[in-house]
């Protein structure tokens, strides 16, 4: 019972954030809805027992990304509002018609396509150490390692990317 | 009770509102924020799914997500700043030439 | 029904009520400090030496007007305070002040919980507390605030990766994320992380005095080029929580800093047995003692030192204590895979 | 290629760092300093064109207004001048006396300014300190003439009174306090990292440039030029003394501050040795009763704490007050460096670079 409150209170704010987010005209009050949504999808992670995930999430994606979009609003102190200009040939009707035709489609994957998964795997007692912390980290300097390193090298150039394309003289 | 399709319900809306960002506004940050919705969408998956096998796979490559819209962000956001500081917008239909 | 309910709200009401009087009383001991720093008196007026100032200070501040100036952004501009104050609050639920106390019957425990993940906690809700800042130079409409929380924003940022990887280096050294368990590696280890991360130790010193926006790094409320910063158009009660805010980081801060440097409520030499008698002291007096020492740092150092640029701040930063840090955590890394 | 835009910032009237109503318009790329543009006026009295209207004995309490800092140093240079238009001669005692209050005016003027620098820079412990000092200073001036701002303090054709018995026992007690606190502000400042890192290359300027702007002072001595009217032209009892033009060399932040650093332990020199050295006689040369000097015109400089304060006077002859008064005030040659200083460099170091020219608004607008 107390989970399904605990759900529902945050999937609310979670849908109710993300429409203000892409519904708001200003750039800077969109950012702040982003923030909050954030907030909460880490708070729904608490709920689901992934601790760190959600400590990483507030601390990566709010703390971090969010302030980064922040900075470029305020750099692009723009003088004139963002989106007067339309493209004639843009379909804005088709674009909601897709994108509800393709809710449809997950939402019917998901009702009806979802099988009850089998028992959990053997995997995870194998693992030498308990909580949620030391698992995540477990997994991911074993099973994953490549990946991890992959992910590493990725934000390294994509560090000296955003550098190269940000600054005006190198 | 809450089920996983719970959880991949309000995932499916919260990428649908991403998409309906990305698709119908014009101003490119906004739609940037759209992708970390979407982003966000994905995740929320994982990590139920993940809850849901008693397996912490899920939540490893939720935090692999989380860095991949890292890099996305800080590349974007640079490419975002280049284009502004030519062109002087941040609207996507204003962006239709290939090369200036 | 009481140890599930009653009691962590009654924590949680101490604990707040104790933060807010101690920033009160912050302000106070810093004029008093640095008055005497600079061969003042400070307050002397309110109450015998002053000791009621924070009162008069807090009253004034209520009753002033509070004023939102023309073509500001209202919503942002009213809610960057919060912002600002309310992380710096929630960190304190995974301070461990001391470990246990009795009373009434019954063992209370001197923190309000203790989380898994409790550093990364601090370090996650402190990030967040940057926006107050952001927002708050963004919505004033006016060149200097913005001009200054740019400055925040960049300086936060930056100081955050220095600290968040000398806090790693603890981590290791621990090998838990929570802030009681990191005491306790202290306590069986025998000694204070501050004697075998001392690199550790003062790059989260400097990096929490950029962190916390204190002299030498106090750029983004630099009074004398941007007329006071981020918070220049506030007044009144929405200026007191920005000031409520800046205090309660330093706290904060000096907490964290003794939990992982200092041995938190431990007495000094934990390891040495004849020091037992030290004992007779309730842990938490040791606690305050030591975030005291760290506060009186912050202060002397506040007194004593010109303010950085914001390039050579960022370069301080970056090119010196961020490859320092790294240098640090691979250096403890491998004495720890070495050593066992 | 298109950037972004430039910012333009109003540094000022209202600003804390900008000594009083200096309005400096900066136009910023980012925190750069493309261009700045200094706007002055907000201070205007008039005391120029107020002067040709009063007595020549009058205008002694307007130059007090000029240089509100260093008042006594204007009554010194305005009442030479006059002195030099009517070829009147100063006795020896009073013109010691006059080098003792414009050493001392020194001091106090560069207290001030030491204060306010560091202040600026941020380390607010200094300020306190100098002040301490500075208020021994108005003490002594306060013994002297019973004001300790707008003093009033001088005559033409010597001193308004004789300095009050004891004066010259406390002036050398000042300056053995005051040697220890220098020690005490270069102790906090002077090796100070931080201060290094923020003064040092800022604001360079080459003597040749320093010289061409037509700077003056300290801010022309930090260049390396020595020019000092004190050993230049020597006036009052210069010329009976020891001291040393301290030079800087990079003409930057940092060496402007190293070179008003030791023009106070100068300072001090000079003010021991014209203490000790104070001449018996009378204070006060054989001066007309009605101060009418004859037609004709005179410029004459003194070396203020600021640089070449110079003044400019023409009598007709026929009236009682000047036909024509004009100021060459240090601080406004020194600000035409500001823009030329300032360009390239960020907006913290604008506040330094103010603080390092040292300017007194008061002075600048007259």
């Amino acid at each position: 019972m107390g989970d399904a409150i605990a759900f529902y209170t945050l999937a609310a704010f979670i849908l109710g954030f993300a429409i203000l987010v892409i519904s708001t005209r200003d750039t800077v009050h969109s950012i702040l809805f982003l923030v909050l949504d954030f907030l909460f999808v880490a708070a729904l992670y608490v709920l689901l027992g992934a601790e760190f995930v959600a400590v990483i999430q507030v601390l990566v994606y709010a703390g971090g990304i969010v302030v980064l979009y922040l900075f470029v609003v305020m750099l692009v102190n723009l003088k004139r509002p963002p989106e007067v200009y339309q493209d004639p040939n843009r379909r804005t009707r088709m674009g909601y018609a897709l994108a509800g035709a393709v809710l449809v489609e997950l939402a019917a994957i998901a009702t009806w396509g979802y099988v009850t998964p089998p028992p959990p795997a053997a995997a995870p007692s194998a693992m030498p150490v308990t909580g949620n912390t030391e698992q995540v980290g477990w997994l991911l300097y074993t099973s994953y390692l490549i990946p991890f390193e992959v992910a590493s090298m990725l934000l390294l150039v994509a560090m000296i990317g955003a550098i190269v394309l940000a600054k005006r003289e190198l | 009770m809450i089920t996983p399709t719970h959880y991949m319900l309000l995932s499916a809306a919260l990428f649908i509102i991403g998409v309906v960002g990305v698709l119908v506004r014009r101003n490119i940050i906004i739609i940037f924020m759209s992708i970390e919705l979407i982003l966000n969408a994905v995740n929320i998956n994982l990590v139920a799914l993940s809850n849901q096998l008693q397996n912490q796979v899920g939540q490893v490559f939720a935090i692999f997500v989380i860095a991949v819209a890292a890099a996305e962000a800080a590349v974007g956001l640079g490419i975002i700043l280049a284009f502004y500081r030519n062109k002087e917008t941040v609207n996507i239909d204003e962006m239709n030439l290939m090369r200036w | 029904m009481v140890d599930n309910f009653v009691i962590p709200l009654l924590q949680i009401v101490i604990v707040l009520n104790a933060t807010l009087v101690g920033v009160t009383y912050m302000v106070l001991l810093e004029r008093k400090v640095i008055a005497w720093a600079q061969s003042r008196l400070g307050p002397m007026r309110v109450g015998p030496y002053g000791i009621l100032q924070p009162i008069a200070d807090v009253i004034k501040l209520m009753i002033k007007e509070d004023i939102t100036p023309a073509r500001a952004d209202r919503w942002v501009f009213t809610a960057a305070p919060i912002i600002a104050v309310v992380p710096a609050f929630i960190v304190y639920a995974v301070i461990p002040f001391g470990e246990t106390a009795h009373l009434f019957g019954r063992t209370i425990t001197l923190y309000i919980t203790d989380i898994n993940v409790g550093l990364l906690y601090i370090v996650s809700v402190a990030s967040v507390g940057v926006y107050g800042i952001i927002l708050a130079g963004y919505s004033s409409n006016s060149k200097y605030p913005l001009l200054a929380s740019l400055r925040a924003s960049a300086q936060l940022i930056s100081y955050e990766v220095a600290v968040t990887l000398t806090l790693v280096s603890v981590i290791l050294m621990a090998g838990s994320l929570s802030m009681v368990s990191i005491v306790h590696a202290q306590r069986d280890a025998g000694f204070w992380f501050a004697f075998v991360q001392p690199i550790a130790f003062g790059i989260f010193l400097v990096g929490g005095l950029a962190e916390t926006n204190r002299a030498p790094f106090d750029l983004p409320e630099a009074e004398q080029e941007l007329t006071g910063g981020f918070h220049t158009e506030y007044s009144g009660m929405r200026f007191a929580l920005f000031f409520l805010a800046e205090y309660a980081n330093m706290i904060v801060v000096s907490s964290v800093a003794t939990t992982l440097f200092l041995g938190g409520w431990l007495r000094p030499f934990p390891n040495v047995a004849a020091l037992a008698f030290l004992d007779v002291i309730p842990d938490w007096t040791w606690f305050l003692a030591k975030s005291f020492v760290f506060l009186y740092v912050f202060i002397w150092v506040r007194a004593t030192l010109p303010r950085y640029r914001y390039d050579q701040l960022m370069r301080l930063g970056w090119k010196f204590l961020i490859p320092l840090a790294i240098v640090n955590l691979v250096v403890t890394g491998f004495v720890k895979v070495l050593a066992g | 290629m298109f950037d972004t835009d430039e910012l333009v910032l109003n540094m000022g009237p209202q600003h804390p760092s900008t000594h009083g109503v200096l309005r400096v318009v900066l136009r910023l790329d980012g925190e750069k300093v493309v261009d700045a543009d200094v706007v002055i006026g907000y201070l205007h009295r008039g005391i120029e064109k107020l002067s040709e209207n009063r007595s020549w004995t009058q205008i002694i309490l307007l130059t007090d207004r000029m240089d509100y800092v260093a008042a006594a140093t204007s009554n010194v240079g305005y009442c030479e001048t006059v002195e030099k238009l009517m070829q009147l001669e100063v006795p020896r005692r009073a013109r010691y006396v006059r080098t003792i209050l414009c050493e001392l005016q020194r001091i106090a003027s560069h207290c001030l300014w030491v204060g306010t620098h560091a202040m600026d820079i941020g380390a607010m412990t200094v300020f306190l300190y100098a002040f301490r000092e500075r208020e021994l200073i108005l003490d002594l001036f306060e013994d002297f003439c019973g004001a300790r701002l707008t003093y009033n303090s001088m005559r033409i054709g010597g001193l308004p009174l004789d300095i009050p018995p004891g004066w010259d026992k406390k002036v050398l007690e000042f300056c053995r306090i005051m040697d220890s606190k220098l020690d005490e502000y270069e102790a906090l400042l002077t090796h100070n990292r931080i201060w290094l890192e923020r003064t040092r290359g800022i604001g360079v300027i080459d003597g040749e440039d320093a010289a061409g702007l037509g700077l003056c002072g300290p801010a022309l001595r930090g260049s390396g030029i020595a020019r000092d009217v004190r050993k230049d032209e020597p006036y009052a009892a210069y010329d009976e003394l020891e001291f040393d033009i301290p030079l800087g060399a990079a003409g930057d932040t940092y060496d402007r501050y190293l070179v008003r650093m030791e023009e106070f332990r100068q300072s001090l020199r000079i003010i021991r040795q014209a203490t000790e050295g104070i001449p018996e006689g009378p204070i006060v040369g054989k001066v007309p009763r009605l101060i009418k000097p004859a037609a004709g015109e005179t410029y004459h400089a003194i070396e203020s704490p600021k640089g070449e304060l110079g003044f400019f006077i023409v009598s007709d002859g026929k009236s009682t007050n000047p036909y024509r008064f004009r100021v060459r005030p240090p601080s406004f040659c020194n600000l035409q460096g500001l823009r030329r200083l300032v360009r390239g460099h960020l907006v913290a170091d604008v506040v330094a670079l103010i603080g390092s020219l040292d300017i007194v608004l008061g002075e600048v607008d007259r």
